[in-house]
């Protein structure tokens, strides 16, 4: 049943810093496929939203990507010329940023910046694109859309902002949408509401969404299938119902035990010892060894590769090799 | 807009009371001044009972603060008093050179930023390759040159050598004014470009133009459009508070060119010790700087729709 | 030469050329040939020409045209302004808009000639020359001249007699003869007001005010209702020939000097030290040289111990190198031991030749003078001291004065080579001049001009009419002679004679230099008279002598290089095709 | 929260960094040649030689003599101290006043922040050479007079960016903590809230030092500043104008020094700004 709509094959970004490099992506792989909505799961700083950059080639200076393969319907998008490029982003593949406050220009009207994008992929006359953008605007169910629309930024509340935003990526409805902690910035009452509009969207439309979020929770509720980051490095893939019912890496066991999962009342919840490993330079062998409860003597000096760890599922541990 | 129009009403309201305060200030500080305004201007065949009996005829012999309440309501009335050293009205030789100072800053500050801008964008555009390194080496260069030895090299090289411009002077129409112009301008294009670099590289960063660029605009688009356009908002409102600055450098351009504009006429009447002259100018700057701030205030609130009240300068 | 220089470029190549080339080639022909033609325009006018305007560049603007309103005077207001008397070169009082002035020692009677008129038109008369100096009594900041002006009488509509309070000559040789004593029309000034007429003034000279640019200039237009009857002067009327003359302030020694080298202006006032020797041998400028008639010196605070011990004043007069400063300002200056300039009137050459006895450049005599005030250098460290206080001094020094200003530094070496520190402070020579009659100050640098010794030494040696700090009541009384009397010359010389003796005993200043004014003048002009005692202007027989070339204007010589720029390169680039 | 780097770790990345390491160079340079003036120049700055005036650069005078003989070089060298004797003294005074008066008006909001940010603002928008021109007039021209009147004209610079930082810092945690354990506020102010702010005060102080400079010795130039003989490069350059025509290395030496010792500091200054406190506007 699963078509890939968009695999990524060792993906490497790095950012070139006066203080040295930072191997913010260290060969990432995985696919998203068709109609699904794929996690990519971490701890703030692993690399998650540079890899969601890297595959939008959104990576600014003093960042480079490096090596890899993005495919997206069999293209490798890394190898496009800006001009195409151009044409993938917001018409193909569109992105949610998390930030609201921050990611809406201050000095354009909402409907303004929906027009937008239609008028640039479909090249239609502004005043269409105004009734595009107005209707986009209902769908992403907001109130009096007319009056919406020639508001700015600042006047409206953080859920409505990220509806806005929403909005303008599937505008042009885009076969892809990546969402990058969509609901990390606003309420909590209003984080179930727009992931509750985010599904719907995804299914009327037949989206396949890329949800990066450091949220097991959420991920438990919406996601298909998921990829777990550490420090640059997938760790763990597969479906999110396999991943929680038997987590195979360490750190996605730590990061379950960390969870009040359901009515599984435990003691205490557990911690992960030590701290995130720093990407300017990480330690030999597996990333994760210094902090591993398993760690053995081959993780502190060979890399452990992504393999196979049963159906659909991939792990990036030596436990279990042999 | 009506918002707007209070909001500049209540700026203006505030600039008075600094106008009132910078002035009393000058003119307390001119009295305690070492030195006797009207026996500096007597010459050297003058008897004692002649200086007193001009200091009378000149007011001078009034308390401090009743000569300051005249001078202000005579100001409101447009009168600013006579020279001490020409006896002509202040108001007379202040205008007489406003055009001047005008005709020589204006055109610097138009084209600080038509220049400027641009060659901060581009440097901020290709920030860390060599267009950068180039634009940012030559503005540093620039804003590191003190104007007056800028004026005194391009005398030398434009007017004395090559002789493709008069020296000094405002007689020969516009080629006189190539060369004040040019040392007003170069150093002032050199703080524009480093300025602009800056906030475009601010907002370049900025998580909207990211928005931008994933929705599949054009570069022109997400960098004239949406980057520049918030650049120019710090750029604009500093770039009017700037003009006062501008007429401080008037000062040193102005007498190292013998233009004779306000800044001139300041360096020359503070060497006279001519302090309803200096009074004069300051008063005219006072309102200049209250006006630029002012306008500085509309321009942002305009250009930008959350209306920063404060804008940030530093 | 661009043009050949592509011709035989174009026609010696062998290539075709293409359309875009061809294009080229016109459009930088046609241009070369527009720039040519406009140079050639320019330098074949006709050669024989006068210019019809005169510019005079100076170095200060003027503080009001008015000269009852001013407390210098300068170029504007001679040519505005006419001297009722005047001098002729050897220092006579001569005729010049008076017909004729008597004098007898306690009045003065000016006769006008009947047709003598303002530039607006007013007649010159006895009441006129009556209101002009109650105005100058109540408005000039030097109206205490008049003080011993008892009335004006008024002999008949064109003969005034001035009656004065006693026997004295200071009106006849300070007022009547000198531009401050000049007929303004006070009718005129009354009715439109003091600080209009400051801007506009009406007098009787050559030439009137037509426009006064702030800060730039000055346009004075032909009176052509002035007469004078100076015998030096051949045109009494009009000066046809030179419609306007146009005074240009540019403060900027380098400035002045490269405009008249470039020829923008015909007469340079205040030719800087630097220039003169280069405009000496410059074929195209003629130098007038005159003697300020006054002295450029060191004032000392009489009043301020130690200065108050003539050993310590005499001490300073023996350690400045005299030679050294005339040296270093380029011989544009003449050493001076005396407090008085050969230009004055009562002047003898005997008195610098005592000055030059008294005090010789001797640093050991100086030396030995402070120790024997009680000064040594007990700690060598090259200052002399006492009491374990060193002989340290401020010297004002006027930074507005460029010879004073340029020496300054001099000065504190030498004195420094006998043990006295010397600390400079730059400031405006008025704030120094009143902080000096305020006695305010230690040693201060100082200078005045004018040609009667009576007009000005009083003001400055006297101890009351001048009060400053030195006071010698003999001094006083021989002063008073002259300033409170009528003296003949020699009278006059001998008594100058014994002041002379009795100041270099007193030491009450430094003397340094007497100052040589220079006026560069294009050798087109002629016909121009420099008159003593202050280099005055005389221009009603000059005519300015157009040049045959003239010069190229900056956008066409721009225009030129572009064009042969724009040949060389396409050669150039033709050269590295083939 | 914004902690001043350690010291190896910042001169590391200057020396990386191409430009502020050259800024690096200059300022070193100007320090050594202030430094080892009495040893570097082969005479007195002051030490007149009127036969020998007005030479052009020679081997035995590199930068030639003035009017009074006066060897240029020497003058130029002992200029440097002057220069940077002024600017650090003008920064100096003024990060003094500004940081006091920004951590008032950043800690106490209110009345004493209004208070101070009238007054900042009102003197920041004065022309600081029309300012220091009025301050010279009444207490009279010197190199002392100038560098007061410089300073108290362009302390705003410090207040604002301190007034700025501190709003940030006073609800921070740290600061709620130690106001908590019962600190005082003069305390606070010192020992939380001043050291944060030092990586700030310094980038500042970098680029205020080298308009010092510029300001000092361009009221020199017009007369106001230092006093002859003092080799003040304003001055020489003053001196110099008027030759221009005959000896124009007189004014143009000194302009470069002031030209290379201004871009020094701020190429410097650029560098420690990237390093140490990236997002400030100055």
């Amino acid at each position: 049943m699963a078509t890939p709509i968009l695999s990524v094959e060792g993906l490497r970004t790095y950012f070139y810093l006066s203080g040295g490099v930072v191997k913010a992506v260290d060969g990432v792989s995985f696919t998203v496929n068709e109609d699904e909505v794929f996690c990519l799961v971490g701890e703030t700083g692993c690399g998650k939203s540079v890899t969601s950059l890297s595959i939008m080639r959104l990576i600014d200076h003093p960042g480079i990507i490096e090596e890899g393969r993005v495919l997206y319907k069999g293209k490798d998008l890394l190898k496009l010329p800006e001009s195409e490029m151009r044409k993938i982003r917001g018409r193909e593949i569109a992105m949610v940023f998390q930030n609201p406050m921050r990611s809406l220009n201050p000095v354009f009207t909402i409907g303004d910046q929906i027009a937008e994008a239609p008028m640039t992929h479909f090249d239609v006359p502004s005043r269409d694109a105004w009734k595009t953008a107005i209707e986009f605007i209902a769908k992403v169910k907001m109130p009096d859309p007319e009056v919406r629309a020639k508001s700015y930024p600042h006047v409206l509340s953080g859920g409505m902002r990220q509806r806005s935003m929403i909005a303008m990526m599937i505008s042009c409805e885009p076969s892809l949408l990546i969402a990058d902690e969509p609901t990390t910035a606003v309420d909590v009452t209003i984080q179930a509401q727009l992931m509750d509009l985010l599904l719907e969207i995804k299914k009327r439309r037949k989206m396949s969404m890329m949800l990066i979020t450091h949220n097991f929770g959420l991920v438990a509720e919406t996601g298909d299938r998921a990829a777990v980051m550490y420090c640059g490095k997938v760790v763990e893939i597969g479906s999110v119902a396999d991943i929680f019912r038997e987590p195979l890496h360490p750190y996605t066991q730590g990061l379950m035990n960390c969870l009040p999962i359901g009515t599984q009342r435990k003691k205490e919840l557990e911690v992960i010892p030590g701290t995130l490993a720093s990407p300017v330079n990480p330690p030999e062998g597996c990333r994760f060894a210094p902090r591993c409860g398993f760690a053995m003597g081959e993780c502190k000096l060979h890399e452990p590769p992504l393999t196979a760890g049963g159906k659909d599922r991939f792990v990036a541990c030596h436990l279990y090799r042999s | 807009m009506g918002a707007l129009a209070r909001y500049a009403f209540k700026k203006v309201l505030i600039g008075i009371p600094v106008v009132v305060f910078v002035t009393l200030l000058l003119f307390l500080i001119m009295k305690q001044v070492p030195g006797d305004p009207i026996r500096m201007i007597a010459g050297e065949r003058v008897t004692q009972e002649r200086i007193d009996e001009l200091r009378k005829s000149w007011g001078l012999d009034q308390p401090v603060y009743i000569q300051y309440f005249y001078w202000f309501a005579k100001v409101m009335t447009g009168d600013f008093g006579y020279s001490y050293v020409t006896r002509q009205p202040v108001s007379y030789l202040v205008w007489a050179r406003l055009p001047y100072t005008l005709e020589l800053t204006f055109p610097a500050l138009v084209l600080s930023y038509v220049f400027g801008v641009p060659l901060g964008v581009i440097a901020a555009l290709g920030r860390g390759k060599s267009r950068d390194y180039v634009t940012m080496g030559i503005s540093s260069f620039f804003y590191s040159m003190p104007t007056y030895w800028l004026g005194l090299m391009l005398m030398l090289v434009f007017g004395l050598y090559l002789r493709w411009f008069p020296i000094s002077g405002s007689t020969s129409g516009f080629e006189s004014l190539v060369l004040p112009m040019l040392t007003f301008t170069l150093p002032f294009i050199a703080f524009s470009a480093r300025i602009a670099r800056t906030e475009m590289l601010e907002v370049l960063g900025e998580d909207y133009v990211r928005t931008a660029w994933a929705k599949g605009l054009p570069s022109t688009r997400v960098i004239l459009r949406h980057a520049l356009r918030n650049a120019l908002i710090p750029v604009t409102v500093m770039f009017f508070l700037d003009l006062p600055w501008i007429i401080g450098g008037a000062v040193i351009v102005e007498t190292v060119f013998s233009w004779p504009g306000m800044g001139s006429l300041l360096y020359k009447s503070i060497l006279r010790l001519d302090y309803p002259v200096i009074q004069g100018v300051v008063f005219i700057i006072a309102i200049l700087i209250v006006i630029c701030n002012i306008t500085g205030d509309i321009v942002s609130a305009t250009l930008d729709p959350r209306i920063r009240v404060e804008p940030e300068k530093a | 030469m661009g043009d050949t220089l592509l011709q035989s470029n174009i026609f010696t190549s062998k290539r075709a050329i293409t359309k875009i080339q061809a294009a080229i080639i016109v459009v930088i022909i046609v241009v070369g040939a527009i720039a040519g033609a406009y140079y050639y325009s320019s330098i074949s006018q006709p050669t024989v020409q006068y210019k019809r305007t005169l510019i005079i560049a100076i170095p200060e603007e003027p503080e009001n045209l008015d000269i009852q309103q001013v407390s210098w005077s300068n170029e504007i207001h001679d040519l505005v302004f006419q001297n009722t008397m005047n001098f002729d070169d050897k220092m006579n009082i001569v005729p010049d808009l008076a017909t004729a002035a008597e004098f007898d020692g306690t009045s003065i009677v000016v006769h006008y000639s009947e047709d003598a008129k303002f530039s607006n038109g007013n007649p010159i008369t006895a009441e006129a020359l009556r209101d002009a100096m109650e105005r100058y009594r109540t408005l000039s900041p030097y109206g205490s001249d008049y003080d011993t002006v008892k009335e004006v009488e008024i002999v008949d509509e064109h003969t005034a007699r001035i009656v004065l309070t006693q026997p004295s000559t200071y009106v006849w040789l300070n007022d009547i003869p000198v531009v401050y004593g000049a007929i303004v029309d006070a009718k005129a000034a009354k009715d439109v007001g003091d600080a209009e007429f400051g801007l506009k003034p009406v007098g009787s000279g050559p030439y009137k005010v037509k426009e006064w640019i702030q800060g730039s200039q000055v346009v004075l237009e032909r009176n052509d209702l002035y007469k004078t009857n100076l015998p030096f002067v051949e045109n009494k009327g009009p000066n046809t020939y030179i419609d306007e003359v146009i005074i240009r302030f540019i403060p900027e020694d380098v400035t002045r000097l490269s405009e008249i080298e470039a020829g923008t202006v015909d007469i340079v006032r205040g030719v800087p030290v630097d220039a003169v020797a280069k405009l000496k041998t410059d074929p195209n400028v003629v130098m007038y040289e005159s003697l300020t008639p006054g002295v450029e010196y060191i004032m000392i605070n009489m009043k301020k111990p130690p200065l108050d011990d003539v050993r310590i004043r005499q001490a300073f007069n023996y350690a400045v190198d005299r030679d050294e400063i005339a040296m270093t300002l380029e011989g544009t200056v003449l050493p001076c031991h005396v407090y008085m300039s050969p230009s004055h009137l009562g002047y003898s050459d005997s008195q610098e030749e005592l000055g030059k006895n008294t005090y010789p450049y001797n640093p050991d005599k100086a030396k030995s003078l402070l120790a024997e005030a009680g000064w040594t250098d007990t700690n060598n460290d090259g200052i002399v001291d006492k009491d374990g206080q060193p002989l340290s001094f401020s010297l004002m020094i006027p930074i507005d004065e460029p010879r004073e200003k340029r020496i300054g530094p001099l000065l504190q070496s030498q004195f420094a080579k006998v043990g006295i520190r010397v600390e400079i402070r730059e400031f405006d020579y008025r704030y120094i001049r009143d902080q000096t009659r305020h006695w305010n100050f230690e040693l201060a640098g100082r200078f005045y001009s004018w040609h009667d010794p009576a007009g000005i030494l009083p003001y400055l040696l006297h101890s009351e009419y001048g009060n400053y700090t030195y006071s010698n009541p003999e001094v006083d009384k021989l002063l008073e002679e002259d300033f409170l009397g009528a003296l003949d010359t020699p009278a006059k010389t001998e008594l100058y004679m014994k002041l002379t003796k009795m100041w270099l005993d007193d030491a009450p200043w430094v003397p340094l230099f007497v100052n040589r004014e220079y006026t560069a003048v294009r050798k087109d002009v002629q016909g121009l008279h420099v008159m003593p005692p202050f280099a005055t202007l005389f221009i009603q027989d000059a005519r300015v002598i157009a040049p045959t070339g003239q010069q190229i204007s900056p956008w066409a010589s721009l225009l030129m290089n572009m064009v042969l720029f724009a040949n060389l390169a396409y050669v150039t680039g033709r050269k590295d095709d083939s | 929260m914004l902690a001043l780097k350690s010291f190896k770790e910042t001169l590391l990345r200057l020396l990386q960094h191409r430009t502020s390491f050259a800024g690096l160079l200059i300022v070193l340079t100007i320090v050594v040649l202030a430094i080892g003036a009495s040893v570097i120049a082969p005479r007195g700055y002051a030490e007149t030689d009127p036969v020998n005036r007005l030479l052009p650069p020679s081997g035995q005078y590199f930068f030639g003599t003035d009017v009074l003989g006066r060897d240029l070089f020497s003058r130029i060298v002992y200029g440097a101290r002057i220069a940077l004797w002024v600017g650090l003294l003008v920064t100096f005074i003024e990060a003094l006043m500004g940081v006091t008066l920004g951590i008032a008006a950043g800690y106490y909001s209110g009345i004493v922040d209004k208070a101070i940010s009238a007054v900042t603002d009102m003197v920041w928008a004065f022309p600081p050479v029309v300012l220091a021109l009025g301050v010279v007039t009444v207490i009279g021209p010197g190199l002392t007079q100038v560098v007061v009147a410089i300073a108290a004209t362009s302390w705003p610079a410090f207040t604002r960016i301190c007034r700025a930082k501190v709003q940030s810092l006073v609800n921070r945690e740290f600061v709620l903590a130690a106001r908590a354990i019962g600190e005082t506020d003069s305390s606070i102010m010192a020992r939380y809230l001043l050291p944060n702010l030092m990586p700030s005060i310094l980038v500042v102080s970098t680029l205020v030092l080298p308009s010092a400079i510029l300001y000092t010795t361009a009221l020199s130039f017009l007369g106001f500043g230092a006093q002859p003989p003092t080799p003040d490069w304003g001055a020489i350059l003053a001196d110099g104008a008027a030759q221009l025509r005959i000896a124009p290395w007189i004014a143009t030496f000194p302009g470069v020094f002031i030209v290379i010792t201004a871009l020094g500091f701020n190429l410097l200054g650029d560098g420690l700004r990237d390093i140490l406190d990236p997002k400030l506007r100055i």
